[in-house]
């Protein structure tokens, strides 16, 4: 309870409502110019205007947090992230929203390393940007047909008009007025670190204590860890000669603290194996499935080809050069 | 040697100043309500399954800056979670989409739109 | 169930069976079980010879035997009776009890309706002519039916057995129910005997309309039986008589004045009704004549249509006990205008049977009216001569048929007696006739009269209106000399002509198996067919036993000799000493000095001369042949013709009986029919229609929201936007 | 042990069916179903038929099936369900010797439905537990929409999917009742949570205690269920659909044992578990299956399709089982109960003959069939023997049934003209209740509307001149023309079939002759067996009825009703 009242830290400490509101529908009116329409020029400006906003609400949001200038780093990685996702939204070229998304990705990346989840800051890194879009990629050439020889790449009339660009500005502008608009109910500073997490993982993983006691030097190489009680700040050693003695807390090396890997670690393994198990077998499945899917040859006959191609406009006359 | 309190929450160092888990959270909505529009107004269904990633990442940030918020591992190891799905799926919504390519030679999503295989 | 067929068992198989089984009858009535085991067992039989394909007449000498054996019973058990009831066990049939906690108090309840049958003096006179006449009229059967044999044969044979299998337990239940059963077993075994010839629809129709009838009918028949078990508590008739003699009901209460005696009766009056026949109910008897003449003469004129009376007969303390003796004013109203209102359209009609039909309706009327007029006596003595000389009339009417190619107008044939081989069928016709129209001496006569008689001796302040049913009664018997005698002067005596029937499609056919050769409608060669010896005896029996029923009447005491002591003579001490027994009034009018009955001697006489001889004045044949006063010089004309025009319509109402049967129609069948079709439209569309709505209601909701569901990727993901949005709203909202 | 084999072994069959090669699928049905039959006669033998209310032959220690809830597969039957169990039994002998020729597709899966179908049937009488009672009755809905749907006539599809939605709708609501009922008796001791249980006894016991609103609203959810399937008057519909689309084997089974599952419930639930909405009810419910009887009376009196005549001749007299029911009387009920065996075994021979006369000619249109008295002097001989069980011919088992029934509803008042049972102890055969001598007269009436349509179809399709449909020929306008008897044998196809009956077909009809004639003439011994159950059940309402101002029953509700929130 303590920690809910002491750094009481609403939205509404950090900007004004109506503020907000107001830079949401501005920030919506430039997305929604941003969005492809096959023309440029409207799109450029709509990019400008949407990146004027974010960068102001950005600002904003600094310059009334009440405190000295925020981090840095928050903002950078945020507009990064944020700039790079409208342009994933907006580029007319798969390939490139796939770029740019690869650039949110580490732009997330940074915003979790300032969440102090380093591990899943990098696995996102590596599963994300370094597979799940590489795969994209592939995908992205399989899928697109191959530009005539010197002519530049035609955009599908597809990626270059958006569906109803308005409409749907209007309902995502209104969630996000009313997901922001939970936030004045009272979200909190994040906390200082104090009371300790129930995280008690020390007294199992014995192994570790002991190298790292015996690295840091506290114990003798002989000696072995017997104990570990966290709570009371004890960990019992036995000497080889069987005697045995207590390190106290105050004697612990820093490096023995768990890391961010290890508190992760236990978590999943410990709390959640059986979700472990289902993830597995999800993969499990979807690559099965991909194997299965992929293999099936489709037929196309000449018929249905001939009026895709129509309807696409690679076949501009009956009879023209394939 | 470290504080009495410190041990365990190593794992956690001090927040950085002014970065609230509003702000984390604003970003991660923005991000949401991008991906939703991507997802909504873009017709190749490549980039349709991009936005459903965006909003998988959004609502990733909101997920760790909330474990973060609570000082556990919970939102972390959802996030493992989330990712597996995301690797799962777009595995398969990718092996879908060259499929339906194959038939039709065209990622409109609007080419799909006669529920009957 | 099984100690008392295992008894018949030991019975049968006792050396000797019959001998030890009549000494044994001496003791008790247990004997008389055997009437339908035998007859139940000769149906059974003629089913198997069904199956074994048999083409001979064994049915019928195996019927013939098995009924004469059923005679043979019925005469031992009399001859043993010694007047008190008996009742011999068969097994238990509807017979179970039950205990129930009434007010914490465990009560048994039973309902006890066993297959035992009741032997009393009224179930013997029944029995006697029931079984007689059935071993005789299978002996006239075996020939009139013999164009048939095969499986039409045992068919027929089958069902002529379970009828009397069926008039046993009518006539002998121990309990209302076996009664019941029995009465729905004549029931069908009139349908399937009607609907004889099933491939002629008016023999299907008329089967069917005498089914249904009879149904309405029983249902006061179960109604009334119901109702007895409810105020009695119980359905066995010793029982019964035993709680009515007392004069309460099952828990002991007096029953005079309650819906128990007013009710009850006017129940198993419409029951009767149905069954014999009566007002209302009367159309079937005349479409029923469709049936072969065997059947028409045993059931429909002897046996079966009496089964009404026997029932009020069989209730008559129940009937007897109401004091202001409603029901049986209704009885004797009900019985004198169907005897009057079917006499007048037999005067009208042509078809020789169908006038035997209504004569028969006409005489149970009487016979109604005589259990209404307070004499059992005198209505069980009718139904016993009438049982004779209806069936040999009907037997007559039958070698008439049968010989002349199924010619059934009495405008086409004339004559008969004269003709070679019809002797014996003119005599019988004319000792039938003179029965039936009660000419002095005959059985007929004197049956006839007590009923008659009564009418006038009867108080009218017990019996409301006594004289006036009396009166129409009187009347009642003049026309039916009249139109008795029609028949015969047109049909039996006169020249001899004649035109023959359609065989193979007229009212009873299926004579050209034997005969074909003779029959050639085209020219005037055909040849008459003359009855056989079966049917000779059969009807010379029937003849005889006419004759002879006379002689009863004299057989002790009687009213009109001052001998009050059984009035009657034989059946009236049958009568005395059975359930039926009643104190009948005697002293009423005297006339010329003589006693109401005596004086009604002449009355009736002189009624029946007037009738006869108008009957002969515009019937009869000229010359000495028949009567002289005669002119008749043809089949097809007589002097009636003249009167027919001044009547006017009159006749052709009276020819197409009333329109009865087109009101009834319209009235009845009509409405129900255009009710039926209407439920039947509202069953589909209304009550089926509802809840096919309902059905329909989730497919059209769903056709409503379909166009959401357009396979639209974009459409789906932008519903699920908006939906998280009101989510999101509705959370605020409430947060807040 | 010997319910359970009851259930087990046509289970068991009809599994190995659906392995074994089509030719062997109807030896193996005849022996799936003639087992059973045996067993059941043995099983009758060691039955106690003198105390026929206690529940028999179940296992002695109910095997829990799921413990938190208090579900055990706990078998048992009183002498009702056990006699229903042997009509069950009897009947699936004869489906399966009907189908023998009728069903020439996909044999096999027909076989392995219908075995499954009366093994869930058997269940439904077997169950002494709630919910495998539940399950069992459902479950007779899958195999009969199957074979409804795969082996019917023309408009099956449509058939088989309003008979599945109908009663399963109905059924659903049912089950709510139900489940009130259970969840009423796991609070009533005291207030405190008893834990669950669905015991039938044991609820029996538990739901008499309801406060008489709440036992309305139960009784008004179970008729909801179980009315359909009887069914009663106003939610009859399915049933002539149903049954004219079904296969022949499907109408028996219809007709004999799943129109019984609803007044076996009626019988088993509605009227121990709520006597003080059944006795306020009774009239109406009496009310509605008088009209019932007139109805479909009436309505089948137009009927030109035999099978569907014979469909709709079923609610009217399932009509009169009702009246008995309600008559809350011994002659009633017994009379009712016997109205359920009686109709099974006449109306389901009924079936069979048309069903024989179908695959002979291919219509059941009485424009088109005529006179096949002559053609088929057998059938006909069987039909016009059934008709007149059905009608109710005394002598014959229709009329003990139908007596009984009319004879309750009359006793169940003082007399005529009272109307109202206020003259106790006046009359000596009546008993207290509020129908009474005018129900049974009006109901009485059904009994002449059901000669005569009976007898108006009989004198069509037995009677009258031989009429058969057209076989192939050009001038077919669906009117039938005459054959002229000489030449009737060769001309129209039969299907493969003699023009009579063939010995198999009348092996399958004699058995159900017997009975009928058997159960006519000497019902005692079944009589007898019933008014164990019958009195038990009798006996509580006879208390109610006498003691209407706070009896026993009432002031246990009103305890109830201020103990329960």
């Amino acid at each position: 309870m303590d920690r809910v009242t002491s750094g009481v830290n609403t939205l509404g400490a950090i900007i004004n409502p109506y503020m907000l509101y107001g830079l949401c529908v501005l920030g919506g009116v430039g997305v929604c110019l941003a969005l492809p329409r096959g023309g440029k020029r409207p799109q450029i400006l709509g990019a400008l205007l949407a990146a004027l906003i974010g960068g102001g609400a950005m600002l904003a949001l600094g310059l009334t947090a009440g405190k000295a200038f925020p981090n840095l780093y928050f903002y950078v990685f945020s507009l990064l992230g944020l700039g790079a996702a409208l342009r994933v939204i907006t580029h007319p070229r798969p390939v490139y929203a796939a770029l740019y998304f690869i650039l949110t990705v580490i732009a997330s990346g940074g915003l979790f390393l300032l969440l102090s989840a380093e591990f899943m800051a990098f696995a996102l890194i590596i599963v994300y940007a370094g597979a799940i879009l590489i795969t994209y990629l592939f995908v992205i050439m399989l899928a697109t047909q191959a530009a005539e020889e010197g002519q530049t790449e035609a955009l599908a009339d597809y990626d270059t008009h958006a569906r109803e660009p308005a409409a749907a500005t209007v309902v995502g502008f209104l969630l996000l007025a009313l997901l922001t608009a939970m936030m004045f109910g009272g979200v909190k500073d994040l906390p200082a670190p104090g009371e300790p997490g129930h995280t008690r993982l020390m007294g199992q993983m014995h192994t570790k204590v002991q190298r790292t006691l015996r690295a840091e030097g506290v114990i003798s190489p002989t000696e072995e860890v017997n104990a570990v009680d966290e709570r009371a700040g004890t960990i019992l050693v036995t000497a080889d000669d069987g005697t045995y003695r207590k390190v106290e807390r105050k004697d612990w090396p820093a490096s023995l603290a768990t890391g961010n890997v290890e508190s992760l670690g236990f978590n999943l393994l410990r709390d959640h194996p059986g979700g472990i198990e289902i993830a597995g077998v999800i993969l499990l499945m979807a690559m099965l499935g991909a194997v299965v899917l992929s293999r099936k040859q489709v037929q196309l006959d000449d018929e249905a080809k001939k009026a895709e191609a129509h309807r696409l406009g690679l076949i501009p006359e009956e009879g023209g050069a394939r | 040697m470290i504080g009495l309190t410190s041990l365990a929450q190593a794992a956690y160092p001090e927040p950085m100043a002014g970065a609230t888990l509003a702000h984390y959270l604003a970003v991660s909505a923005i991000m949401f309500v991008l991906g939703l529009i991507g997802f909504l107004t873009r017709r190749n269904l490549i980039i349709m399954f991009l936005c459903t990633e965006l909003m998988f990442q959004a609502a990733g940030i909101a997920l760790v800056a909330f474990g973060r918020y609570h000082l556990n591992f919970h939102g972390q190891t959802f996030v493992v979670f989330i990712l597996t799905v995301a690797a799962a799926e777009a595995a398969m919504a990718l092996a879908l989409i060259v499929l339906l390519f194959r038939r039709k030679e065209s990622l409109d999503a609007r080419s799909w739109e006669d529920l009957k295989g | 169930m099984l100690d008392g067929l295992a008894h018949m068992l030991v019975t049968l198989g006792d050396g000797g069976a019959l001998s030890s089984g009549i000494a044994r009858a001496a003791a008790g009535a247990d004997l008389i079980k055997l009437v339908p085991a035998i007859t139940l067992g000769a149906t059974a039989m003629c089913g198997v010879f069904a199956a074994m394909k048999v083409k001979s007449k064994l049915p019928a000498w195996f019927s013939v035997a098995s009924l004469a054996a059923c005679f043979g019973v019925v005469l031992a058990v009399f001859l043993g009776h010694d007047g008190t009831p008996r009742v011999a066990h068969a097994f238990d049939w509807i017979n179970f009890s039950w205990t129930i906690s009434e007010n914490r108090a465990s009560v048994t309840h039973d309902l006890v309706s066993n297959f035992a049958f009741y032997v009393d003096s009224l179930t013997l006179l029944w029995m006697l002519f029931v079984t007689g006449l059935a071993a005789l009229i299978a002996l006239y059967a075996s020939e009139y039916m013999s164009h048939d044999v095969g499986a039409g044969y045992c068919r027929f044979f089958a069902a002529f057995n379970l009828f009397v299998f069926s008039m046993s337990c009518l006539v002998m239940g121990d309990n209302l129910l076996l009664t019941f059963l029995g009465w729905e077993g004549v029931g069908l075994c009139s349908y399937l005997l009607i609907g004889y010839y099933y491939t002629k629809d008016s023999a299907v129709a008329a089967g069917k309309k005498a089914f249904i009838m009879n149904r309405i009918g029983d249902l006061g028949f179960v109604l009334g039986l119901m109702s007895t078990y409810v105020a009695f508590g119980t359905l066995e008739y010793d029982r019964l008589f035993d709680l009515i003699g007392r004069g309460v009901d099952g828990a002991g209460q007096p029953i005079t004045g309650t819906w128990v005696v007013q009710v009850i009766p006017f129940l198993f009056a419409i029951g009767a009704f149905g069954k014999s026949a009566q007002i209302f109910f009367y159309v079937w008897l005349p479409d029923a004549m469709e049936g072969p003449t065997p059947v028409s003469a045993l059931i429909h004129a002897a046996t079966m249509v009496t089964a009404g009376v026997f029932l009020i007969a069989r209730l008559y303390p129940l009937f007897a006990a109401d004091d202001a003796k409603l029901a049986l004013s209704f009885v004797a109203w009900s019985g004198a205008l169907t005897a009057l209102w079917a006499a007048t359209i037999e005067m009208a009609i042509f078809d020789i049977k169908r006038v035997m039909g209504y004569s028969t309706i006409s005489q149970l009327g009487f016979m109604f009216a005589g259990l209404g007029l307070l004499t059992p006596t005198g209505a069980a003595y009718h139904t016993f001569t009438h049982a004779f000389f209806k069936a040999t009339l009907f037997l007559g009417v039958g070698a008439v048929m049968h010989g002349f190619g199924g010619q059934l107008d009495l405008r086409r044939l004339s004559g008969v007696a004269w003709m070679r081989g019809f002797g014996l069928v003119g005599v019988a016709m004319l000792i039938g006739s003179i029965n039936l129209s009660g000419v002095p001496g005959t059985a007929g006569f004197f049956s006839k009269d007590m009923i008659l008689a009564q009418g006038f001796t009867t108080p009218g302040t017990t019996i409301w209106g006594a004289q006036a049913v009396g009166w129409i009664l009187l009347v009642t018997a003049g026309m039916t000399a009249y139109y008795t005698f029609r028949t015969y002067f047109r049909v039996y005596v006169g020249p001899k002509e004649f035109t023959p029937g359609e065989d193979a499609h007229a009212h009873d056919d299926h004579h050209g198996h034997g005969h074909k050769e003779d029959f050639d409608p085209t020219t005037a060669e055909f040849d008459p067919h003359p009855p056989g010896a079966p049917m000779k005896v059969a009807i010379g029996l029937g003849m005889a036993l006419t004759l002879l029923a006379a002689i009863p009447y004299f057989m002790g005491g009687h009213a009109a000799r001052g001998e009050h002591a059984a009035p009657g003579g034989w059946v009236g001490g049958m009568v005395a000493h059975s359930s039926a027994a009643y104190n009948t009034p005697h002293e009423g009018f005297s006339f010329l000095g003589l006693t109401s009955h005596a004086a009604m001697y002449f009355i009736s006489a002189g009624v029946g001369a007037v009738g006869l001889l108008i009957a002969a004045y515009l019937h009869g044949p000229k010359g000495w042949q028949g009567l002289w006063i005669g002119n008749r010089t043809e089949a097809a004309t007589s002097r009636a013709d003249a009167l027919v025009p001044l009547l006017g319509r009159v006749v052709t109402f009276a020819r197409n009986k009333w329109y009865v049967d087109e009101i009834y129609d319209f009235l009845i069948v009509k409405p129900l029919w255009v009710l039926s079709h209407v439920l039947y439209f509202i069953d589909q569309w209304v009550v089926d229609g509802l809840v096919n709505l309902f059905g329909a209601a989730p497919g059209m909701t769903g056709k409503a929201i379909r166009p959401t569901q357009n396979g639209e990727l974009h459409g789906y993901a932008a519903w699920m936007a908006g939906g998280l949005a009101v989510v999101l709203l509705v959370v605020i909202l409430v947060a807040t | 042990m010997l319910l359970a084999a009851l259930i087990l072994i046509p289970l068991l069959f009809g599994v190995l069916i659906a392995f074994a090669p089509d030719g062997r699928a109807r030896t193996l049905a005849g022996l799936g179903t003639t087992l059973p039959l045996l067993l059941g006669a043995y099983v009758a033998t060691t039955f106690d038929w003198t105390t026929g209310e206690r529940m028999q032959l179940g296992p002695m220690e109910p095997a829990a099936w799921m413990k938190p809830l208090g579900i055990t597969l706990s078998l048992g039957v009183d002498s009702v369900a056990l006699l229903l169990v042997l009509l069950t039994l009897l009947l699936g002998p004869i489906c399966v010797a009907a189908s023998a020729t009728a069903i020439t597709t996909r044999v096999r899966t027909y076989y392995a439905w219908l075995l499954v179908l009366q093994a869930a049937m058997t269940g439904v009488f077997c169950a002494r537990d709630l919910i495998v009672f539940y399950i069992c009755f459902e479950f007779t809905l899958i195999p009969m929409f199957v074979l409804i749907s795969l082996w019917g006539s023309t408009n099956r599809k449509k058939a088989a999917i309003k008979f599945f939605l109908f009663t399963f709708t109905g059924s659903v609501i049912a089950l709510a009742g139900l489940v009130y009922v259970a969840w009423y008796a796991t609070t009533t001791s005291g207030g405190k949570f008893a834990g669950w249980t669905f015991d039938i006894g044991v609820l029996e016991s538990a739901a008499r205690t309801m406060s008489a609103k709440q036992q309305a609203f139960v009784l008004l959810a179970l008729m909801a269920g179980f009315a359909v399937k009887v069914p009663l008057f106003p939610v009859h519909t399915w049933l002539p659909l149903a049954h004219t689309e079904a296969p022949t084997a499907g109408s028996v089974i219809l007709a004999g044992v799943l129109l019984k599952l609803g007044t076996y419930a009626l019988y088993r639930f509605v009227l121990p578990f709520v006597p003080l909405a059944v006795v306020e009810y009774a009239p109406l419910i009496a009310l509605l299956s008088i009209v019932g009887i007139l109805y479909g009376g009436l309505v089948c009196w137009v009927q030109t399709d035999v099978k569907k005549l014979v469909a709709y001749s079923s609610v009217a007299h399932l009509g009169f089982c009702i009246l008995g029911m309600f008559a809350l009387n011994n002659t009633g009920l017994t009379g009712s109960i016997l109205y359920m065996i009686n109709h099974g075994l006449s109306t389901g021979a009924l079936f069979l003959l048309i069903g024989m006369v179908y695959e002979r000619h291919h219509t059941r249109s009485m424009k088109e069939l005529g006179g096949l008295a002559k053609r088929m002097p057998v059938w006909a001989t069987f039909m016009v023997f059934f008709v007149m069980a059905s009608v109710g011919l005394p002598g014959l088992n229709g009329f003990v049934s139908e007596f009984l029934c009319l004879l309750g509803a009359f006793q169940a008042s003082s007399a005529w003209g009272s109307g109202v049972w206020h003259s106790l102890g006046v009359q000596k055969g009546a008993t207290p209740g509020d129908l009474g001598p005018w129900f049974a007269a009006v109901a009485g009436t059904g009994m002449i509307v059901a000669a005569m349509y009976l007898l108006i179809m009989v004198g069509r399709v037995v009677w009258g001149k031989l009429v058969l449909p057209h076989g192939h020929g050009a001038d077919n306008h669906g009117h039938g023309h005459d054959v002229p008897a000489a030449d009737s044998h060769a001309t129209e196809s039969t299907g493969g079939l003699p023009p009579d009956l063939t010995k198999r077909e009348i092996l399958t009809l004699l058995p159900l002759a017997a009975l009928c004639l058997a159960l006519g003439l000497y019902p005692k011994p079944v009589l007898m067996a019933l008014q164990g159950p019958v009195s038990r059940t009798v006996s509580m309402y006879d208390e109610m009825l006498r003691n209407p101002r706070p009896g026993p029953a009432v002031e246990k509700s009103a305890a109830a009703e201020r103990g329960a929130p």
